[in-house]
């Protein structure tokens, strides 16, 4: 339905507003210098404001949809493609997600970027993200989500290459956005694809196609695969995931932002929105979860051993990303959602509280140097332990509800063997989150001494803003999630995933059952840290002697980004090198200079009948003459 | 008819011939007195420049047919008329012409040091033959435009170019010569055939895209045209001298042949091919768009490899024009898919904006750092932030990210080779992947990086932009914002004349395939195919 | 056999004294019994003119040619300086060849004269005599006889110059 | 086969002749005479068709006439010429003229 | 003036004629010979007023060969028709006195400084050209191979001269004799062949071959050895006129060691009264038996258009090169003539008409402009001493660089109508894939041409080539000359509409008119 005139407003100022800080802060943003942050961070407070404004207005308006197309953006022949906006129940999910996360980012990025040679360069391209990001989410087409989504891609390549000087950065950003592109490729045929179905790229167009069955079976799992083909990129799925540990390289809190709680998690949203067309696609639900369940334990499995801080929550990133797709993979796409949702709370407070924990140690990043942080920096200390928990799926903690729902889900469902890898990633997360807490608070300081003395509590600008993170981390599970899928938010999101059936919840029973397992299994990987880390401190060295190539495999990220530098990427290179050394430089050019060359060299072989000598030339002549006339003699003679 | 029963100012001949006066002036002037040229060239361009921004205003896109047409006796032995005329196809490339006229008279302010009165001459000359070529309506006044254009650029890279500038001038005189000649014989051809069979010599393109000729003859004159616009665009593998005319080119040159030169190709394909010979359009059209699909890779693919800066972004020129050529002939592959083509255009005009700013950057950095080498270069963005900035506006624009202009045309053009075939449209799109790879790794190499000795290299002393580059900058950055977000403005002038050709082409359709039935079966069964 | 008025083992004496003179010509090594066969030659030529029913032609041969033509190539070679030696000074290095074509020119040439089928036997009795010769020459081919005495002129004044070798004054 | 074929025979013959002594004599003279021959042979085939081809009879005789006196004029011309060079370069030998070739 | 009034219809030959007379009594009498020039000029233009003034008398254009393709009535051909059929003089002749006319008074505004810095005998120059034009005009005024075959050695005699004209140059009498040697050899094959046309038929005039051929062909004789010899006796005169390949091989000789402005005259006048020449013989005598002596052409056409280009290419010597040039020029022309021959249109030989005249301009320009830069610096035709002429100087180079252009064909220039007018002609014969080589060539060609201006203005010139002016000789002549040539070249370049009229108007016939 087209929504009010309020709305209107607050839906074209939401992205807009970030965009203006973006163009402004850009252009003046060095002039400002140390007080650049100004007046980026009161746009994303507005946007963000405005964006409460959009949820509050969707959870006043639950069974309608807010739709307003501004003006045609493409119209070429039957292709037509507006401009337009839409708010839904979803939406208002996620542009809470975004507003809100985005505006404490920004807080918190006053403090952590504070000195930076860049610092207003940061925010302007913050802001760009956040516009995009809105314009993502409030898209009421696949076109104007696309826009959104190379958007962010943009602003992710901006920003992990922040540091541009460092080889690492640039290479990494480069990479994120290449990487993406691949999964792009699919989204853009999809589109086509969906074009071609229906006539429309709007959702509603679209929905209301495929709910009639306009679009066969079988060009409908195209396009579900080609559209998960986008998502996988975006959301770093196997495997096209390699490019989302090396986008570390960026400040963390754009790893907070961007690669944890927004815009990774596009790709879900994305498959969610498309959930009118990926629940006729059997096919292509199996394929979501199968990748997604295969992604989650393949990075638990990589997070054990990798000694960088935020490495380690970039891979336990994906393997929650892993765990969402198993969800929407599943049917359980309100559990997804609710994972989306908690997810992007707990783990920007995870990177938000290793960025403090960076911005302590004067830059490190490497667990093995760090240690015994607990007293020196409490503040940092707690609200990672309450993300940490939130994550490994402690109870009560946001974390476990929606986990817990999904590996239900999947039990439920029949997925037997993915409800156990599932547990198996409970287990693994658990182990290596705590890991990460132990190796980072507890024990002795491992640090130079010269570090050690400067490891001071990160300022208030920071520190807020990990508290004010940490009480949804804690509190969102038990407001919105609980009962289990029957909660808050599964009536909020009904209107979206409209056909959705399930049980009530049973407490006491499988449900019950199931939760209790989980919890236990989350427990218990705790446990082994602790073992591990705290008590048996040799064991893991001893392990990893045992079992080498297990080890080495998990050490290296199982060898992917090898593999890629040989496959694709080499073979890429050699195969347009030899295009271009050999193809266009020996076979085309060559041809065509060859040409030239060989009217050139016909000329000089033929400039020796040119003797000089008169009679010769009357030779030619009577020769000639007289050849002409056997020539045409035998010719007409015949 | 006269001048005054048309519309009382000849704005298309003012346009079209406003920098011969320029030319006069400087000669007038004569030698050694190289500010003058200068602004005398800045002040004609800028006139050609709001006089066709006053065009595109007044100009009525729901119309169809040619708009400020002039027409008067030329020739009057063979019936050849000063025909001008724009239609919306041309009028913005009419407008995109005089932009890049102003912007690289701006651009080479200081570029060029030797003999400035003949190149600015030259670039007078080029504006005259390339804005004459888009308002044509009469055959052989296109003709002698189209050749015409040659002589300058010809001079333009042979004297004020690179190390090889005689090699790549030659080359790229002899190229286009072979093409427009086998052209110009298709010309007589088709010509002819009109007067043996109607008995009435005519040259003016509206008369002769309505008759119908013979297949024979339009196999073989299609072929003609299509090899003289294809050396033009240049399309796969015909495209070598493109690379060298760039590379030793000066930057106006540069910004000239990627800008405008390489439209008139797919001007031409539209204006001539479709409407001219559409039953052996359609024949070629599964060739013409499996090489096109060849060039968009084939270009990307060796733009990867380049070490040249000028190079990469010559070879990435290919890959774009392959989603012009693929655009429009997978757009009258199927009834009335006008996106392909329209598509087409507008990556014609984007390429234009954006190539065009590429080579500007490319020459910018080259006056400061006297290489184009990426290997010599790199943290550039330290030293010239702005600059920096620039190129990543402008290559983020070429590798087609939405909200610029680079996208949506591209998009287009992809969508009307999808609905042509998926297949195609598959590989086309690894295009855009690649595009990706290029223009970011570019990017890295040479803006991005450390090369960790800040103090050695003198490079860090590097001024970044300024005023005047900037300037120069400016309008191109705000056309590809605009065509990015708003590309209405430029498709309303497109609809009408792509329906015009469409409409052209549809009747060969329906012959080729036995009915409207039989085509929409086809159309099925290529979605069945899913 | 060519017939005619005269008997004709008359063409096969002229012809074989044309053809024996011509050799001559180009055969002699002496560049002068090269000249008196030419003359010879060109005496052969206006017999065949005479047995031709034209005598016109025949006397105009002998004045020019004979009189006037081999007179001036005699003073030529008397101006020039006469090699003497072997066969390889007069004759150059493409003798061989030459002979080959002209010889495969010869060939191909009788064979198309003899077997041709084009002509017709004219009526003799209508050759022309003297006297209308001369109206024909002041009436219809007045204006070659123009040109050609132009072209005396031209190639007199010709002669002079390139002969005489003078410098013009300024 | 009629009696005009074997006059025109024989002006083959003697034409080829003709084209043998230009084609092969040093001697620039020589040719000049070579020359002159092969317009012999000319003027005989003129004559004899004039002899006995029905047709304009006059035209062919005053051919050869013409003939005479071009060929006059030719020899004077080509006599000049062949002085001239004679003064530059002290020679008549055809194949010494090989200043200007390729 | 009566129509059938004898005189009036040689008036022309006749003006240009007396002029030569007039320059050679003048010659003895005037002191300073700088007049002659201006005798001689005077005269051609008065043929050539004459001409235009006769143009509108003469209503039927290539008169005799329209009777024999259907057009014209033989009454009609009575009235311009003279000497009882020795001279067709219509409209076709009149353009083509106006073109040799103009050609000569370029030729001799070329010639003047020349000839007087190299203290050459002006007053028998002017009169030998004048004559050579008298020929050139008798050549296409001639409808009967008496006549033509006089007109060609009155044209071709006084030319063995002009190109020995530099006594003192080696070079000069080198290419005289070799063009004497070759030029006469071809003459006696062309008398020949003509002979040998005339015994096949019982004729000399144009329409009585004409008639005789057709009388062998009802015969079904029109294949006969010996038709086929004629034939190919004639075209071998012909194309060593034209200089065709096979028969070319004098031309480049020739053409570098003559005096430059008889170079010129040679490239520009000779060939194109050759053409015309013959075009009428082919056209008018046998224009129905295209098919033996056309196919000859062909070949000759072909291997024309590949020799001269192709050897073209290693040229270094600047006149060398433009005589390979003309060569590859004379290739282009033929295919007129065949295509006139094969359509039976009048097409092929407008074409042929306009082409001689861009032709005409564009390479006595050229030529010119060689003059002119050797009237200022020493110079020795070479490409390389053309370097950096851009720079020191400027006029001479741009009108080479526009002379250049035009003569590989690019529009607005003269010479690219003419290339277009010429594919039409073909296309319309039928002949495309003729036309194609011919492109294709003509791109091999642009190669050589565009040569010379990377020379001038892409290199620079060696240290001490400064300009050393010479004051004795006046160079205003060669400067008018190659300024009208370039007028010219621009100006029927963009507005080639009178000219084309001109050549079209030549060949109609204008019934009533």
């Amino acid at each position: 339905m087209e929504g009010t005139g309020y709305m209107k407003i607050a839906v074209a100022l939401i992205p807009l507003l970030p965009l203006l800080g973006f163009i402004v802060t850009l252009l003046f943003g060095k002039r400002w210098g140390k007080h650049a942050h100004i007046f980026p961070v009161a746009m994303v407070t507005i946007s963000a404001v405005l964006s409460v404004y959009g949820f509050e207005w969707a959870f006043r308006h639950q069974e309608e949809t807010f739709v307003w197309n501004a003006f045609t953006w493409i119209a070429a022949g039957q292709f037509t493609v507006p401009w337009g906006f839409q708010v839904d129940t979803l939406t208002g999910v996620m542009l809470l997600v975004v507003g809100v996360i985005g505006m404490l980012v920004h807080y918190y990025s006053i403090g952590y970027m504070h000195g930076d040679e860049g610092y207003y360069r940061f925010f302007a391209y913050l802001n760009l993200f956040m516009f995009a990001m809105f314009v993502l989410i409030l898209a009421d087409s696949y076109l104007l989500l696309f826009l959104g989504w190379e958007g962010v891609g943009l602003c992710s390549y901006l920003l992990i290459s922040f540091w541009f000087r460092k080889k690492s950065a640039s290479q990494a950003g480069k990479k994120a956005f290449i990487v993406n592109r691949v999964g792009d490729f699919g989204f853009t045929l999809a589109m086509f694809a969906i074009f071609v179905a229906t006539g429309t790229l709007q959702f509603t167009g679209v929905f209301e196609a495929a709910e009639k069955g306009e679009i066969a079976p079988s060009l409908m799992t195209w396009i579900c695969l080609l559209l998960f083909t986008g998502a996988i990129g975006k959301s770093a799925q196997f495997p096209l995931h390699v490019w989302l540990p090396d986008a570390m390289e960026g400040p963390t809190p754009v790893s907070a932002l961007i690669h944890a709680a927004t815009m990774v998690n596009a790709g879900v949203y994305m498959v969610a929105r498309s959930y009118p067309l990926f629940i006729q696609s059997d096919t292509a639900m199996t394929v979501v979860m199968v990748v997604g369940i295969f992604t989650s334990i393949f990075a638990a499995y990589i997070a054990i051993t990798q000694n960088d801080i935020k490495k380690v929550i970039a891979y336990s990133t994906i393997s929650s990303l892993g765990l969402m797709f198993v969800a929407l993979g599943a049917g359980a796409w309100v559990a997804g959602i609710f994972y989306l949702f908690a997810h992007g709370f707990f783990k920007g407070l995870m990177f938000l509280c290793s960025g403090s924990v960076i911005h302590a140690m004067g830059g490190e990043q490497d667990m093995r140097k760090m240690g015994g942080l607990r007293k020196k920096i409490p503040i940092t200390f707690w609200t990672m332990l309450i993300g940490a928990l939130s994550m490994v799926g402690v109870i009560p903690f946001a974390g476990f509800w929606a986990k817990d729902e999904i590996l239900g889900a999947t039990f439920i469902d029949g997925y037997y063997l993915v409800w156990a890898v599932g547990l198996l990633i409970v287990l693994l997360t658990g182990i290596y989150v705590f890991r990460l807490i132990f190796l980072t608070f507890f024990g002795e300081n491992r640090s130079d001494a010269e570090v050690q003395a400067h490891i001071h509590e990160s300022p208030p600008v920071m520190t807020v803003p990990l508290i004010l993170l940490s009480i949804p981390a804690l509190g969102l599970g038990l407001l919105v999630g609980v009962p289990p899928e029957s909660g808050w938010l599964h009536g909020f999101l009904e209107p979206v995933f409209f056909d959705l059936e399930h049980e009530p919840f049973t407490w006491i029973g499988e449900g019950g059952a199931l939760m209790g397992v989980s919890l236990v299994l989350a427990l218990v990987g705790i446990a082994i840290a602790w073992w591990l880390y705290m008590r048996q401190t040799d064991v893991p060295g001893r392990i990893a002697e045992r079992v080498p190539w297990a080890y080495k495999a998990s050490l290296n990220k199982v060898y992917m980004d090898d593999i890629y530098a040989v496959v694709p990427v080499g073979a890429t290179l050699g195969f347009a090198g030899w295009l271009w050394t050999f193809v266009d430089a020996k076979i085309i050019d060559g041809a065509v200079n060859g040409i030239a060359l060989l009217w050139g060299w016909i000329g000089d072989r033929l400039r020796p009948i040119q003797t000089g000598r008169v009679q010769n030339y009357a030779l030619y002549v009577f020769g000639g003459m007289i050849a002409l006339v056997v020539v045409l003699a035998w010719v007409w003679g015949s | 008819m006269s001048w005054s029963d048309q519309i009382g100012f000849p704005l298309l001949s003012v346009i079209t011939f406003l920098p011969l006066a320029g030319v006069v002036l400087i000669l007038l002037v004569g030698r050694g007195k190289p500010v003058v040229y200068k602004v005398i060239s800045l002040i004609v361009t800028l006139a050609a420049f709001a006089l066709s921004a006053w065009m595109l205003f007044a100009f009525k896109t729901k119309l169809p047919g040619m708009q400020f047409a002039e027409n008067i006796s030329w020739i009057k032995p063979l019936n050849i008329r000063y025909g001008m005329g724009v239609d919306g196809i041309a009028a913005l490339l009419v407008f995109l012409t005089t932009l890049l006229g102003v912007i690289v008279i701006i651009a080479s302010w200081n570029y060029v040091k030797d003999r400035e009165l003949g190149f600015f001459v030259s670039l007078l000359l080029l504006q005259v033959g390339m804005v004459g070529v888009f308002c044509a309506t009469d055959l052989f006044l296109f003709y002698v435009f189209w050749e015409a254009m040659l002589i300058p650029m010809y001079f333009i890279i042979g004297v004020w170019g690179g190390p090889r500038r005689i090699y790549a001038a030659i080359k790229f005189f002899l190229f286009t010569l072979i093409g427009s000649l086998l052209m110009l014989l298709a010309i007589i051809a088709v010509v002819y055939y009109v007067k043996d069979s109607s008995g009435a010599l005519t040259f003016d393109i509206q008369a002769l895209s309505k008759v119908v000729y013979s297949y024979h003859l339009q196999f073989w004159a299609f072929l003609a045209f299509f090899v003289a616009f294809a050396i033009k665009v240049p399309m796969f593998p015909v495209h070598t001298w493109l690379p060298d005319a760039h590379v030793e080119a000066p930057t106006a040159g540069s910004v000239i042949l990627a800008g405008v030169l390489l439209k008139m190709g797919g001007y031409g394909m539209l204006r001539f091919c479709l409407p001219f010979f559409p039953d052996a359009a359609v024949t070629f059209v599964p060739w013409v768009v499996g090489l096109s699909v060849v060039a968009i890779v084939y270009g990307a693919l060796v733009s990867l490899m380049q070490k040249d800066l000028k190079k990469l972004v010559a070879y990435s020129s290919v890959s774009h024009m392959g989603f012009v050529t693929a655009g429009i002939f997978a757009g009258i592959a199927l009834v009335g898919n006008a996106a392909g083509i329209e598509g087409a255009i507008l990556v014609m005009l984007s390429h234009g904006f954006l190539t065009g700013a590429l080579f500007l950057m490319v020459g910018f950095i080259y006056e400061r750092t006297h290489t184009r080498l990426i290997a010599d270069m790199g943290s550039l963005a330290k030293p010239m932030p702005i600059a920096a900035g620039f190129l990543l506006f402008f290559a983020f624009g070429s590798l087609g990210l939405p909200g610029l202009s680079g996208f949506v045309g591209e998009f287009l053009s992809l969508f009307g080779v999808f609905e042509y075939s998926r297949w195609m449209a598959a590989v086309a799109a690894l295009g855009v992947i690649l595009a990706a790879a290029y223009l970011l790794w570019m990017f890295q190499r040479t803006m991005f990086n450390d090369r960790g000795d800040d103090e050695v290299k003198p490079s860090f002393a590097l001024k970044d932009l300024g005023l005047r580059e900037i300037v120069s900058l400016l309008p191109l950055v705000v056309f590809v914002i605009w065509m990015g977000v708003y590309p209405q403005t430029f498709l309303e002038f497109l609809h009408v004349p792509v329906q015009v050709i469409l409409h052209r082409v549809t009747p060969s359709l329906n012959d080729t395939s036995a009915g409207i039935g039989a085509l929409a079966q086809l159309v099925d069964s290529v979605r069945g195919l899913f | 056999m060519p017939g005619g008025d005269f008997h004709p083992w008359f063409f096969v004496i002229v012809a074989a004294w044309v053809l024996v003179c011509g050799l001559g010509v180009v055969l002699f090594r002496k560049i002068m019994y090269s000249a008196v066969s030419m003359v010879f030659c060109f005496l052969g030529v206006a017999f065949a003119y005479a047995l031709l029913n034209a005598p016109l032609v025949a006397i105009i041969q002998i004045l020019v040619y004979v009189g006037a033509i081999s007179i001036v190539i005699i003073f030529a070679i008397m101006l020039t300086e006469v090699q003497h030696g072997g066969y390889d000074l007069f004759f150059n290095r493409q003798t061989a060849i030459a002979a080959v074509v002209a010889l495969v020119g010869a060939a191909v040439l009788a064979f198309v004269a003899l077997s041709s089928d084009i002509g017709q036997i004219g009526d003799k009795s209508l050759t022309p005599g003297l006297r209308q010769l001369s109206r024909l020459i002041f009436d219809r081919y007045v204006f070659p006889f123009e040109l050609v005495s132009l072209v005396l002129v031209a190639a007199m004044i010709g002669a002079i110059v390139l002969a005489t070798r003078e410098k013009e004054r300024p | 086969m009629n009696a005009l074929y074997w006059w025109l025979l024989l002006s083959f013959l003697l034409f080829c002749i003709g084209a043998f002594g230009v084609l092969a004599r040093r001697n620039v003279i020589l040719v000049v005479m070579s020359l002159e021959i092969m317009l012999n042979a000319v003027n005989l085939a003129l004559v004899a068709t004039a002899n006995f081809r029905a047709g304009a009879k006059g035209a062919g005789t005053l051919f050869a006439l013409f003939i005479i006196v071009l060929a006059a004029a030719e020899v004077t011309v080509g006599l000049a010429i062949v002085i001239a060079n004679y003064r530059n370069r002290r020679t008549v030998q055809t194949d010494t003229f090989d200043e200007l070739k390729g | 003036m009566p129509l059938n009034n004898t005189v009036s219809v040689i008036l022309p030959g006749v003006v240009v004629a007396v002029a030569a007379i007039v320059v050679f009594l003048a010659d003895l009498f005037l002191k300073r010979k700088g007049g002659l020039a201006w005798i001689a000029v005077a005269g051609l233009l008065c043929g050539a007023a004459v001409a235009i003034g006769q143009w509108g008398q003469w209503t039927a254009g290539f008169a005799v060969w329209r009777v024999f393709t259907g057009g014209l009535t033989f009454g009609r051909r009575e009235a311009v028709v003279g000497f009882a059929g020795m001279i067709g003089h219509d409209r076709y002749a009149l353009y083509a006195v106006v073109l040799f006319c103009a050609i000569g008074v370029l030729a001799v505004l070329l010639s003047d400084a020349y000839l007087a810095r190299r203290q050459a005998a002006r007053g028998e120059f002017y009169g030998l050209l004048l004559l050579i034009v008298t020929g050139m005009i008798g050549m296409a005024i001639s409808t009967d191979i008496i006549a033509f075959f006089v007109s060609f050695e009155l044209m071709s005699l006084p030319t063995y001269i002009l190109a020995g004209y530099i006594w003192r140059d080696e070079k000069s009498t080198e290419a005289s004799l070799k063009y004497f040697v070759t030029g006469a050899f071809s003459s006696a094959i062309l008398a020949f062949g003509l002979a040998l046309l005339y015994a096949a038929t019982g004729a000399t005039t144009y329409s009585g071959i004409a008639a005789g051929l057709a009388g062998l062909q009802l015969n079904g004789l029109a294949a006969d050895g010996f038709l086929v010899v004629a034939f190919v006796l004639v075209v071998t005169g012909f194309g060593f006129k034209v200089s065709a390949v096979p028969f070319h091989s004098w031309a480049p000789d020739v053409y570098e060691g003559a005096p430059t402005p008889v170079t010129a005259f040679m490239a520009t006048g000779v060939k194109a009264a050759a053409f015309l020449g013959f075009a009428k013989l082919f056209l008018m005598a046998a224009g129905a038996d295209w098919t033996h002596w056309g196919h000859i052409m062909i070949i000759l056409a072909i291997l024309t258009m590949v020799v001269g280009n192709v050897l073209a290419l290693p040229q270094r010597n600047l006149k060398r090169m433009l005589a390979y040039s003309s060569i590859a020029h004379a290739g282009y022309l033929t295919l007129g003539i065949i295509a006139a021959g094969k359509s039976g249109d009048t097409l092929g030989v407008s074409a042929i008409l306009f082409y001689l005249a861009a032709y005409a301009l564009m390479n006595l320009g050229a030529f010119g402009v060689l003059i002119w830069i050797r009237a200022r610096r020493e110079y020795d035709y070479s490409l390389e001493g053309l370097a950096g002429l851009g720079r020191t100087l400027p006029w001479p180079a741009i009108l080479m660089a526009l002379f250049m252009v035009s003569l590989t064909g690019i529009p607005p220039t003269v010479g690219f109508w003419g290339k277009f007018y010429l594919f039409t002609a073909v296309i319309q014969a039928d002949l495309t894939w003729l036309a194609i080589i011919a492109v294709v060539m003509s791109a091999v060609s642009a190669y050589y041409y565009l040569r010379v201006v990377w020379y001038m203005y892409f290199r620079e010139a060696p240290e001490g080539a400064e300009v050393t002016e010479e004051v004795e000789s006046s160079q205003v002549g060669v400067i008018t000359a190659v300024t009208v040539a370039a007028l010219g070249v621009v100006l029927v370049g963009l507005f080639p509409g009178p000219l084309l009229d001109a050549a079209e108007g030549a060949l109609r016939l204008l019934i009533g008119g």
